[in-house]
């Protein structure tokens, strides 16, 4: 079993998963980080975003590389209207925003019910070419997500380290009283914030439907994905999230491989315990206070 | 006067960040003895560790003759050992009456079943308890205030209500973490004038603050800590005017400014 | 009742005793009556309210010293499949198979609690969750003992007399009734004060001697302990038994309970199941927009009525009594 | 203020009261099915398919029973795909809206759960769960009018083995749920005396969507028959795309379904060559009028294998009523018994089940086996059980 050939192929598969689980975990992350809101909706953001996907690129016919940006951005605008009706009332409140969102979850998802019943759909593969380099199959559905993941995720860290509002995110998320008496706009940046973290949810949830499937269920899994991320990586920080989701993406698609999907469950949930109990930080995290 | 709290060699690192480094002093009884030094000197993560909210890395505290490194928080309390804060020292959901009522707890029988069933000596305490509380009440002039929940109170009285839930407790030795700081000099005023009181009925206090005439007024000694360390200790007249207490202060003026 | 309920703070000075005890009598009829004047249906979805507030109960208890259990379902599992394994394998007597459902789950609670205690606010809200999904890959993979996915059907009920609703629904409204009543008085005593205390500020409440963290684990255990007797007599009352019923989705519902009722006072998970079990029967014909109307119900409770619906009507009162005493001028 | 709110809400439930039962000449038939969650297409489609059936015969002015004739009508709820969902829908069925014939559930669990709440002859309840406790030989008022996987599973793997003479290895992927942990033995005893080799048997929890791994495994393992079991159509689609992409060249069967159209659309061209049954062939000349009256009702919605069976069912019901000349819940059974041979949608009726179940209770029918071929479902063979 243990043959290259496979071990690659189970690399790439775990790379893959790698990457759209970072996408999700960091828009996560960044809400935490900056608002101290565990926001239960971040799964269904994802489902919006694949349903955008499948509006602009399937009902419009717009170009897959096209459709994918329009569709995160639709969603991020829509989720600002939320963030100014519902989220914006719970900032730095930790224990009710986290009921209130998971109000907002089960309100969207039985929204996409009403919407668009409850069967899985698909959206038709932009890239159906596969390439064999020798004994790995890689299809080119996959080398534009992890493709369109690194772009993101260079976007995000440019904007985080290189501009004003991204200084500002920094500052708030690390002391919010100090950004505040310095003259820092936190509900602009909060506004930002939550936009830049919806439209990273919405992208990575057209990837899951171009890649997987849709369904209004469909944001359980990358919400439950984003949560083990940030356990391993340390709720808040970057890099962590980054780390989080290479271990879990590449650890799963082994463990998976080889000792089938249950002990995957087994072993992730096991994981998530120990750490918590151990290295609440994260694996990279530093500990607080 | 006897000694009530020794501590000795105490010590603290965070990651190999020494925050609180060999200090020693002692607090006998009826004694008023200030903690100073400038900000990030280490005084409220003494007081943290002399309290048992963490745990020292070395060092050792006795409290009435009894090694008690390490204890947990409401053992001591228990004890007779019981802090305030610099900043959450109300149940801010509570009334006046029930603030004081939780503090009532570390000085009495903590059965579990007494109090679920209400049996008769039970209730007897607990009447007993409430003339107690009112009369507390009585004395710091928050009689009237007793119905009226913490969060609605002035900031002055919210510091006044902190206290008197600590001294419910009927410590022997009070840690008071700041009890001035933003407070108008004529409330700080009253503050000092009650700690004095407090004294008087036989409980020591360590104080923990900013304010050095507010201290100078109230400490029979201070102890003063330097980037962790124990710079000086002595009577209040000779620490007040020892160069190096300035120097130390004046200098992360500067380097703050 | 009045001395269950004693407590230093009770509102009830206004209230003349007589009336009170004229109101708990009519309650206590009202619901003694009810499955006479309901027909089998109604009886069935009373009788199932009235469970769910047992566990709900405890859920408010572990709330109340500010912890969310997401694992609390999966108690309530624990306590389910202990007493139906107990009785169908090894036929022992229901009322040992009970009592084992609810020591069960407080053994487990006591086991695990001392080690998930040590985390707080959201980092105890997941690591319950984890747990809770890990009791219920256990009952769902472990098929010689729980049945697997199908569970166990055809429980007996604890004894013959019992397999009629309405029989049942006086052994729910008994259970309900005393577990009411146990956590009302345990919240009016000295240990409910020193819960309160810690659900304010835990650094505090340990400041002032009460100890936070043993505290902790009592209510905790309590609280798994009145979700495993729910959990035994559900059982024993649907008669089928699988591990669908104890997921996080179950726990959430304990959460929403408990929030729309109230998470202040043990009126809120009560009135919050039965408006939870009521909503639906208000939304027919509206059922596709029952969870979105549920979900909306959530943040605006959350937003505008930290309450719940129990702070609704404590306005609602006051708004009626200042409106009465501006016309009585 | 506690006490008032426990009135209140008391007096609340208590005004919930049903309304009184219909009048003498009104038949209620009840529909337990999911309509929330995953299995709501099959639900929707149970529904409709009853709703059909209750139209033809209003249509013909109502069901004669003896001297009465009846208007038929349907109360339908939701059982959530769970246990407790399914006694509270048989429940309220049978306490609530006093009926006595019960189309569905549709899922092992809350089958069961309704039989125990119907038991002793409350109701005639005609379900289609696949799991092998539905039919005991107590349960005297209890049908399966769907075949279930032991009845079909034997004939659908011997036709493989016929047109499939070389291949060995097998691997099984199957949910984790009720019906898998049910079906899977079944399965691997009808492959191991085929003569087939199952290899892997991977059980998968339910909301998974990368089945890489799974697939991964299955060519290392050099399988040559992949079984999806009772996967829903949604991840049979992805396992099938994921496996075509991986380079897999085997055969993928379904034992169990139907998902033909939502392979296909999910997996587009990768779909070429899956091969599953089908319970009816829509596309036959003695489907046409059902295929017509549920277009002019419903539109242009798919139309799924629950219509037929329980429009079947239905009939098959009003037949055995008329028979009766009552609606009495025992002589319906024994009239239900004895349609043996009365010609239906599926032809002529067969009761099995004796030797498996030691009851007769299992509908039996014909079965379809349908190929992807050139994008398009095909049925391509007609087996009987």
């Amino acid at each position: 079993m243990f043959t290259f050939a496979i071990l690659s192929q189970i690399a790439l598969n775990g790379i893959t998963l790698s990457a759209i689980y970072i996408l999700v975990a960091l828009g996560f992350t960044l809400i935490f980080g900056v608002m101290r809101i565990v926001n239960f909706a971040h799964g269904e953001f994802a489902m919006l975003g694949g349903f955008a996907l499948s509006f602009f690129y399937v009902s419009l016919g717009l170009h897959f590389l096209v459709a994918l940006p329009i569709a995160a951005v639709a969603v991020g605008a829509f989720s600002l209207v939320l963030e100014r009706v519902v989220y914006r009332r719970f900032y730095q409140r930790e224990m009710p925003g986290m009921i209130a969102s998971l109000g907002v979850s089960i309100a969207l998802m039985y929204g996409g019910v009403a919407l668009w019943g409850t069967h899985q759909r698909s959206i038709p593969s932009a890239f159906s070419a596969v390439y064999t380099i020798g004994p790995i199959f890689v299809t080119a559905e996959r080398v534009v997500v992890i493709g369109v993941c690194l772009v993101s995720l260079a976007l995000f860290y440019l904007v985080l380290r290189f501009t004003r509002i991204g200084l500002a995110m920094r500052v708030v998320a690390e002391d919010r009283i100090t950004a505040e008496a310095q003259g820092i706009d936190t509900v602009a940046t909060y506004r930002f914030a939550f936009f830049i973290s919806t439209a990273m949810a919405a992208l990575a949830g057209g990837l899951i439907g171009q890649l997987f499937s849709l369904s209004p269920f469909m944001g359980l899994m990358p919400l439950v994905k984003a949560f083990i991320v940030v356990i391993l990586g340390g709720l808040g920080g970057i890099l962590g999230a980054a780390i989080g989701g290479l271990v879990l993406g590449l650890g799963e698609s082994f463990v998976s491989t080889f000792y089938g999907a249950s002990a995957a469950q087994f072993i992730s949930f096991g994981l998530i315990i120990a750490i918590l109990l151990f290295r609440p930080q994260g694996l990279v995290g530093r500990k607080e206070g | 006067m006897s000694v009530l709290l020794a501590v000795q060699g105490l010590g603290k690192s965070f990651r190999g960040l020494r925050a609180v480094n060999d200090v020693s002093f002692d607090i006998r009884e009826r004694e008023i003895v200030g903690l100073i030094g400038p900000n990030g000197a280490g005084k409220t993560t003494a007081i943290n560790l002399i309290s048992g909210a963490i745990r020292p890395t070395s060092g050792v505290v006795r409290f009435r003759g009894a090694d008690v490194t390490g204890m947990p928080a409401h053992r001591l309390a228990r004890l007779g050992l019981i802090r305030t804060f610099q900043a959450t020292n109300v149940y801010a959901g509570k009334t006046v009456f029930e603030n004081v009522y939780v503090g009532t707890f570390s000085s009495r029988p903590s059965g579990f079943w007494p109090s679920l069933l209400l049996t008769a000596a039970f209730r007897r305490e607990r009447e007993q308890t409430r003339s107690r509380i009112e009369a507390l009440l009585e004395d710091l002039g928050l009689r009237d205030l007793a119905d009226t929940p913490a969060a609605d109170l002035p900031y002055g009285y919210q510091k006044m209500l902190g206290l008197a839930t600590a001294l419910a407790g009927k410590p022997k030795l009070i840690m008071l973490d700041e009890p001035a700081a933003g407070l108008s000099a004529e409330e700080a005023d009253l503050i000092s004038v009650l700690i004095g009181r407090v004294r008087d009925q036989g409980v020591s206090v360590l104080v923990v603050d900013h304010n050095m005439r507010f201290m100078a007024k109230i400490c029979n000694r201070m102890v003063v800590l330097h980037h962790g360390m124990e710079l000086t200790s002595g009577p209040t007249a000779d620490v007040v005017r020892d160069p190096r207490v300035l120097e130390a202060y004046l200098g992360t003026e500067h380097s703050v400014a | 009742m009045a001395l269950l309920l004693d407590s230093d703070d009770a509102p009830s000075a206004r209230w003349r005793p007589l009336a009170r005890w004229a109101a708990w009598a009519a309650a206590a009829a009202a619901l003694l009556a009810f499955p006479l004047a309901a027909g089998g249906f109604l009886t069935h979805t009373a009788t199932l309210v009235l469970l769910t507030v047992i566990g709900a109960a405890g859920f408010h208890l572990i709330l109340r010293v500010g912890l969310v259990s997401l694992g609390h379902a999966a108690f309530a599992g624990i306590g389910g499949y202990t007493s139906v394994i107990l009785m169908m394998t090894f036929g022992l007597p229901w009322i040992v198979c009970f009592v084992a459902g609810g020591v069960s789950a407080a053994a487990l609670a006591l086991l695990v609690g001392p080690i998930v205690l040590r985390l707080k606010g959201v980092y105890f809200v997941l690591i319950t969750f984890t747990f809770g999904e890990i009791l219920r890959l256990i009952f769902n993979d472990w098929q010689s003992m729980t049945g697997g996915a199908n569970g166990i059907s055809h429980i007996p009920p604890p004894w013959p007399a019992l397999m009629d609703t309405r029989a049942y629904y006086y052994l729910a409204l008994f259970a309900a009734g005393a577990a009411i009543l146990f956590c009302a008085r345990l919240l009016a005593s000295d240990f409910g004060r020193k819960m309160d205390a810690i659900r304010e500020s835990e650094s505090l409440a340990e400041a002032n001697g009460i100890p936070v963290f043993a505290v902790k684990v009592i209510v905790f255990a309590i609280g798994c302990t009145l979700a495993g007797l729910q959990g035994s007599l559900q059982a024993h009352f649907i008669r089928l038994i699988s591990p669908l019923a104890y997921s996080f989705q179950e726990s959430l519902n304990f959460l929403v309970m408990n929030v729309v009722g109230g998470s202040n006072s043990l009126v809120g998970p009560i009135v919050g199941t039965v408006f939870l079990v009521a909503l639906p029967e208000f939304l027919r014909g509206w059922v596709e927009y029952q969870f979105i109307i549920y979900g909306v119900i959530l943040v605006v409770v959350m937003a505008a009525l930290p309450g719940g619906l129990v702070e609704l009507w404590q306005r609602a009162c006051r708004w009626i009594t200042s409106l009465s005493t501006r016309s009585g001028r | 203020m506690r006490t008032t709110l426990l009135a209140a809400a008391a007096l609340a439930l208590a005004a919930l009261i049903n309304p009184p039962q219909g009048a003498a000449a009104d038949l209620k038939l009840g529909v337990i099915a999911p309509l929330s969650g995953g299995g709501t297409d099959w639900g929707i489609g149970t529904q409709r398919g009853v709703e059909l059936a209750v139209d033809e015969i209003n249509a013909a002015g109502g069901l004669r029973v003896g001297s009465e004739t009846y208007r038929v009508s349907t109360v339908t709820y939701d059982d959530q795909y769970s246990g407790q969902g399914g006694t509270t829908a048989a429940t309220r069925l049978i306490e609530g809206d006093g009926v006595k014939f019960i189309f569905g559930p549709l899922g092992s669990t809350p089958v069961l759960a309704a039989q125990a709440v119907a038991a002793p002859g409350k109701a005639v309840i005609l379900s289609s769960g696949y799991s092998p406790r539905i039919l005991t030989p107590q349960g005297r008022h209890n049908f399966r009018v769907t075949l279930a996987t032991p009845e079909f599973a034997p004939a659908f793997i011997g036709w493989l083995r016929r047109t499939n003479a070389q291949a060995k290895r097998v691997g099984i992927i199957s949910p984790n749920d009720a019906t898998g942990q049910s079906v899977v033995p079944i399965l691997v005893d009808a492959y191991k005396k085929a003569g087939f080799e199952v290899v892997l048997d991977e059980k998968v929890e339910r909301g998974t969507s990368d089945f890489t791994p799974l697939v991964t495994r299955m060519i290392a393992q050099r399988i040559e028959v992949i079984e999806l079991d009772s996967s829903t159509p949604g991840d049979a689609g992805l396992i099938v795309k994921q496996a075509r992409q991986l380079g897999y060249r085997g055969m993928i069967m379904q034992t169990g379904g139907p998902a033909i159209d939502e392979v296909v659309n999910i997996a587009g061209g990768l779909a070429e060559g899956y091969t599953t049954m089908e319970w009816f062939d829509a596309g036959s000349p003695e489907a046409a009028p059902l295929v017509a009256a549920y277009r002019a009702k419903y539109g242009k919605a798919p139309m799924n294998a629950f219509v037929p069976i329980m429009y079947n069912a239905a009939k098959l019901l009003f037949e055995a009523v008329k028979r009766a000349g009552s609606t009495d819940v025992t002589a319906v059974s024994a009239e239900l018994e004895k349609l043996e041979g009365h010609p239906s949608l599926f032809g002529a009726v067969r009761w099995g089940g004796q030797e498996r179940y030691g009851i007769n209770h299992q509908l039996m029918t014909d079965f379809f086996i349908a190929q992807v071929k050139q994008g398009k479902p095909t049925v391509i063979d007609r087996v009987r059980p």
